[in-house]
């Protein structure tokens, strides 16, 4: 597969699978079935969590939350596709991409309940942390991309973030400095057709946002989000390229975010039902099941198991998470810097004094 | 006259200024069709059309820097920001040019706009989504800064901002968006910019506070007043220009000063109004002027809000410790 | 300070009014002799000395 | 002529004039002979007008000035495409565009020579002043053209930028908000092959700046920026375009920056000489004086005549920016608000005070 | 020990450093081939190459925010901003991130690099090229704020400041950059980063200033001592953290205190210190701290910036004020 068959000015998405789980044979990638099943695995867990997320937050146990209900795909997929080596900038809406990748369901957890314990992810396993200001963290991809290549390292980066993001200048710029320095790294875009409520169309006249990539002097290409073997293709040639020295790729994954933006969100204030309801459809994990039906890989009983042995994994996860120890009054100050400067090392003081007084 | 929230005193503020000037117009994420995500635009490109309520670009400094624009030609935009913590891609915007067309161009140019603002924290939202850094904007030459610590004064404050010839950065409370309900009046009550609110009259101690830390000094009041001590409670709610002869009036009277703010310490507003008074009442203190803030961290996520801002407690303490210099 | 009458404000160094705390001189009485009307320390010390008249001392 | 026959992404780029002075017959405008001299009138203005500058920065009578020489011709055809009612908003080497719109010498002078009456241009030019952060303005120029959309009037934007503007964030922000929404405004970069010391190869990846525009929703043109007729067409097919309600059009207009950056700079240290001298031949005065003489409206002595006359008028400006009144202590304070605030008076007499006290 | 400028200072110490430790490396708008527009990186491109001396796009939230991903990763980036007035585009990056990344991983990660600038007035330069916000960045959590007033500290304090695990944002007083020649050690002669120096002895007041000012206030206290009058001059150097104790210190021992800064007044540092000399020295005080500062206005163009800077004259005048209190 070639990232240039794809051209996006020329109209053209990457698809592997199709809505009715039909697959390419020429594009579809040499998994063997474990690895095939394992996907879908992949996407159920996905799919479990954040219900479960949901369900937490509703109860009020876990604070705001962005679900990535609809998006599963292409988070699976992309980190299929990564090296051990290579380090993922996620946004806030990668909790699929941050399970695949292995960050512990615990720190998920523990970062949605409102813990400074849910950045703390080990550093071996080269998954940054939640980043909100959206769009600023692209150049943070870049920054490291540079360093990569700076000390001659054979990682990649790969970098997610959504259509709104986009329209951000910190997007332009590390597209800019990742273009001019041909930096090994991969721009992401997941385009889940909305910023809360602005529609796509709203946010840039484009035809594509893969067309961007024209005017950084790298390629873009345009894919769809809803199959993970789609996003597994690109983001391989991408990483491929990047490794290579040939510079940055941009990929847009054209998905849907079927759910609210955040669990503070009411959607139904912006956009149709129907609309929902349509894109339902083409979601990732019927999508899936479908192939793997088609392949005589799947049956209910295996999902049922596989669904009850996540969901157990899932709810001890949030158990343990949900007991941990509350922050201590010295940890607003301790990570703060290396040593404690004499300033805060008072202040600490003065609010232990007071927690003391009662 | 209704009894509302801050949310909805803000919404009419907007609907009363956008009826009375069709100049006024307003843009930021998510203000047009949503209403914005804490509903204060609601309704209002329902009424005034998709031109006059504008769902942007996601940003900010776009959105800072087109309602610049805006203004250059007459118009009289109000820009949100959905939250404070994202207004600092606009900075530039606000400090290199908004601040700065009047005197340079030696009035030729003006920048009549308004750029609104949830602020604060106290709500338990995620990071980034309780920021206080009024002081950077009260540093920041050529602007006005208000903050409305209640529904009337928030009307009455975002309407003279909108018709304010020169650019205001209105912050609002989040946290008592939806906090207080308080009778609203209609029609031509405006309150002025540059002048402090006396919340409570009292000779013994200055509580200095704005925004949602109004409430909290209330608080501390009312639990002083019970042992005896009356607090004076000055709300600024313009933190520039700063009303210094109410702060100063009330600090000569009673020579004792705590000022509360969710900001940061350091460089915080906090500081200045301490300076102001070591200028213009240091024969007057009894005591030396007191801060109780947010301390130079970073805001920690919602499980740990609580030991940053402000409270009860450490309001008290710093009551105490002015009263027993 | 909770019964008392509100009293017109004294213009005086903060150290110079734990003087008189110290030295349990009332302000209010004391003659200013510094600049601008203030009370100084001289002011409070003379005052403190002067024993028992000191509070019936005329106000400015 | 059309946007769309020099579509950047195919390597076009707009020329009327060929370097030796050829016109493009197809293309060339119907200027009569008259219109024509003045275009070249208004080039030797602008030379010379900035090598006075030069000059009397040497002499230590003018600041940090930013010269246009070799950049004239794109100025002049753009400001010539542009109705009364548009509006220009520049950067800081637009003095040759200044002077076309009708910017008084003197107050052009009087800008670089340190006073703030030098930004105190009548309204009524619908001609901003400088604008110093690389890239800022090309967000007000958005929002004046949404404002001149909202209020349903006629006039179009023209902004000015750099080559270097093109990668900061605001100007992104800038091309996406006015994408979005099809404002009246003109995206006009001079590039100059130079953004201080970092040559436009180092500046961003892509072939052409013009090709950025697909990345907006708009079309990008190419154009030679030694030819004031390739600049006017364009310029005036792109505000043709924007009054029209099809919304913007970005412009590159590929020139070179013969000088220094500024008086400041000295580029011996980062650009080969000979680079330069290459590109001399290229510039728009001697192009232009080629043009006319082949048709036949050109001799020395008018040339002469009109310099003599050119010279006197900016010695003249120079004179009475000189000997203008130096700024009043009071000048500090009073324009900064509507109406001068407490504070302010204060500090206002804080320093009228220490002044007085000498 | 060699007879330097502030400019060979800077670059002794950016040399010295990239020599120490290969992770050192600079980025910035003409850093490289061009050595920086004020030749504070001359020559190391050349010795270093250009994969060690980056010129970067024209693009400042791009220079920071490639910065700290390239921190991230264990580098030492050193950042050029080629002017304090062209730093607010990245200051989100540098609030919302560089400054916080070590709390809100809890050290998982962490930002060690260093943010350089020319900064202050004084040199008639254009527009927006004579910027002095320190205190916006006194006032952001998790950053360090430095800013010599000699060659000698300059090298010290850039070489601890590179050093440093955390960031460090690196202010450089252009006005002094070539004017001041003094003796500068080579080797492993650090300054560490929040201590003051004290400039100049005396009993009768003290001087705080930073910069381009402590020249200043060195004529002032020239000045003074001509009078039988005894300054005594401290300068922060790190002006955060700040070294608080060696400000409270000589207040406490003079009694009174004038502040010199360039900066607006309103929420500057001069504020700070003076709510700190409130807060630890009230009792100690003769006078109340007078600020000398820039106004709250935009600073003027090169004909109106002497009427802005504190000069001689108004430092004398703040002098005589707290003198004669
Ligand atoms: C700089 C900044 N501005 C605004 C916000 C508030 N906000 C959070 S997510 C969001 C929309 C993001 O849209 P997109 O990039 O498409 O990502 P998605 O939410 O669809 O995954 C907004 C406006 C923010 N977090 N950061
Ligand atoms: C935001 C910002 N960063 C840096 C500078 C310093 N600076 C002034 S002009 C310039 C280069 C501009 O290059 P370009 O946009 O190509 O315009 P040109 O100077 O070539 O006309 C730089 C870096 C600035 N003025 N503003
Ligand atoms: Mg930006
Ligand atoms: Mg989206
Ligand atoms: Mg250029």
């Amino acid at each position: 597969m070639k990232i240039s068959d794809c051209d996006p000015l020329q109209g053209r998405r990457l698809q592997v699978l199709s809505p009715e789980g039909k697959a390419d044979p020429e594009l579809l990638p040499e998994f063997d079935d474990e690895s095939l099943r394992r996907i879908f695995g992949q996407l159920l867990m996905g799919r479990l969590f954040d219900r479960h997320c949901m369900a937490l937050q509703r109860e009020g146990r876990l604070g705001t939350y962005a679900p990535v209900e609809g998006q599963e795909a292409c988070q699976v997929g992309s980190v299929l596709a990564l090296a051990k080596g290579d380090w993922v900038v996620p946004s806030f809406r990668e909790t699929m991409a941050a399970i695949c990748r292995g960050v512990p369901l615990e720190t998920i957890f523990r970062y949605w309940m409102g813990s400074e314990e849910g950045s703390r992810i080990p550093r071996e396993l080269r998954f940054l942390p939640v980043s909100i200001p959206v769009g600023s963290h692209t150049l943070h991809a870049a920054g490291m991309a540079m360093a990569i290549q700076y000390k001659g390292e054979a990682d990649a980066v790969l970098c997610y973030f959504g259509d709104g993001a986009t329209s951000e200048g910190d997007f332009h710029e590390a597209l800019t400095f990742a273009g001019v320095r041909r930096a090994p790294v991969v721009f992401f875009c997941q385009n889940n057709g909305w910023a809360i409520s602005v529609p796509r169309s709203k946010q840039c006249a484009a035809a594509s946002l893969a067309a961007k990539g024209v005017g950084y002097g790298f390629p873009g290409i345009q894919i769809d989000g809803n199959d993970p073997f789609a996003a597994y293709l690109a983001t391989r040639t991408a990483l491929e390229r990047a490794r290579s020295g040939e510079g940055p790729t941009l990929i847009e994954a054209v998905t849907y975010r079927l759910g609210p933006h955040t669990t503070s969100d009411d959607p139904l204030r912006y956009r149709e039902n129907a609309e929902v309801e349509k894109m339902r459809a083409l979601e990732p994990l019927v999508r899936y099941r479908q192939f793997l039906k088609q392949r005589g890989l799947w049956s209910e009983a295996w999902e049922n198991e596989l669904a009850a042995s996540h969901q157990a994994r899932i709810e001890d996860a949030a158990r343990r998470a949900e007991s941990a120890p509350p922050p201590t009054p010295e940890s607003v100050f301790d990570s703060m810097f290396a040593a404690l400067p004499a300033h805060l090392a008072r202040q600490r003081s003065e609010l232990l004094d007071a927690l003391k007084e009662g | 006259m209704a009894q509302m929230n801050m949310v909805e005193a803000i919404n009419l503020a907007l609907r009363e200024e956008m009826e009375r000037d069709p100049d006024v117009i307003l843009l930021g994420e998510d203000v047009g069709k949503e209403g914005g995500v804490f509903r204060v635009t609601e309704g209002l490109q329902q009424r005034f059309g998709e031109n006059r309520s504008i769902d942007t670009p996601l940003a900010e400094s776009g959105i800072v820097g087109c309602a610049f624009g805006m203004a250059l030609l007459g118009l009289k935009p109000v820009a949100e920001i959905q939250f404070m913590g994202f207004l600092y891609p606009a900075y530039d915007q606000i400090i290199s040019h908004v601040g700065r067309i009047r005197n340079r161009t030696r009035g030729v140019y003006s920048a009549p706009m308004v750029i609104r603002m949830p602020y604060g924290g106290g709500i338990h939202a995620p990071e980034h989504h309780s920021e206080s850094t009024e002081a950077l904007l009260a540093h920041t030459p050529g602007i006005k800064v208000v903050i409305p610590s209640s529904p009337a004064d928030a009307r009455g404050l975002l309407k003279s901002a909108i018709r304010d010839p020169d650019p205001v950065l209105f912050l609002e409370p989040k946290r008592i968006y939806r906090a207080i309900k308080e009778e609203v009046p209609e029609g031509e009550v405006l309150v002025p910019l540059g002048k402090a609110r006396r919340v409570r009259e009292g000779g013994d101690l200055t509580l200095v506070a704005w925004g949602a830390m109004v409430r909290e000094a209330q608080k501390a009041a009312e639990e002083l007043a019970g042992q005896g001590i009356e607090a004076e409670i000055i709300d600024p709610r313009s933190i520039s220009p700063l009303d210094e002869a109410a702060i100063v009036e009330s600090v000569k009277k009673t020579g004792r000063c705590v000022v509360v703010h969710e900001a940061p310490r350091t460089c915080g507003l906090g500081a200045e109004i301490s300076a102001l008074l070591m200028e213009q009442a240091l024969l007057y203190l009894k005591a030396p002027v007191e801060r109780v803030s947010g301390f130079d961290t970073v805001m920690p996520l919602p499980k740990g809000e609580h030991f940053y801002l402000p409270d009860l407690r450490r309001i008290l303490r710093g009551a105490r410790k002015v009263l027993e210099f | 300070p909770a019964e008392a009458e509100p009293e017109a404000p004294v213009a005086v160094l903060p150290a110079d009014r734990k003087l008189a705390e110290e030295l349990g001189v009332d302000l209010v009485g004391v003659k200013p002799s510094g600049p601008r009307g203030r009370i100084t320390a001289e002011d409070i010390r003379a005052a403190a000395g002067a024993g028992e008249a000191r509070t019936e001392a005329p106000r400015e």
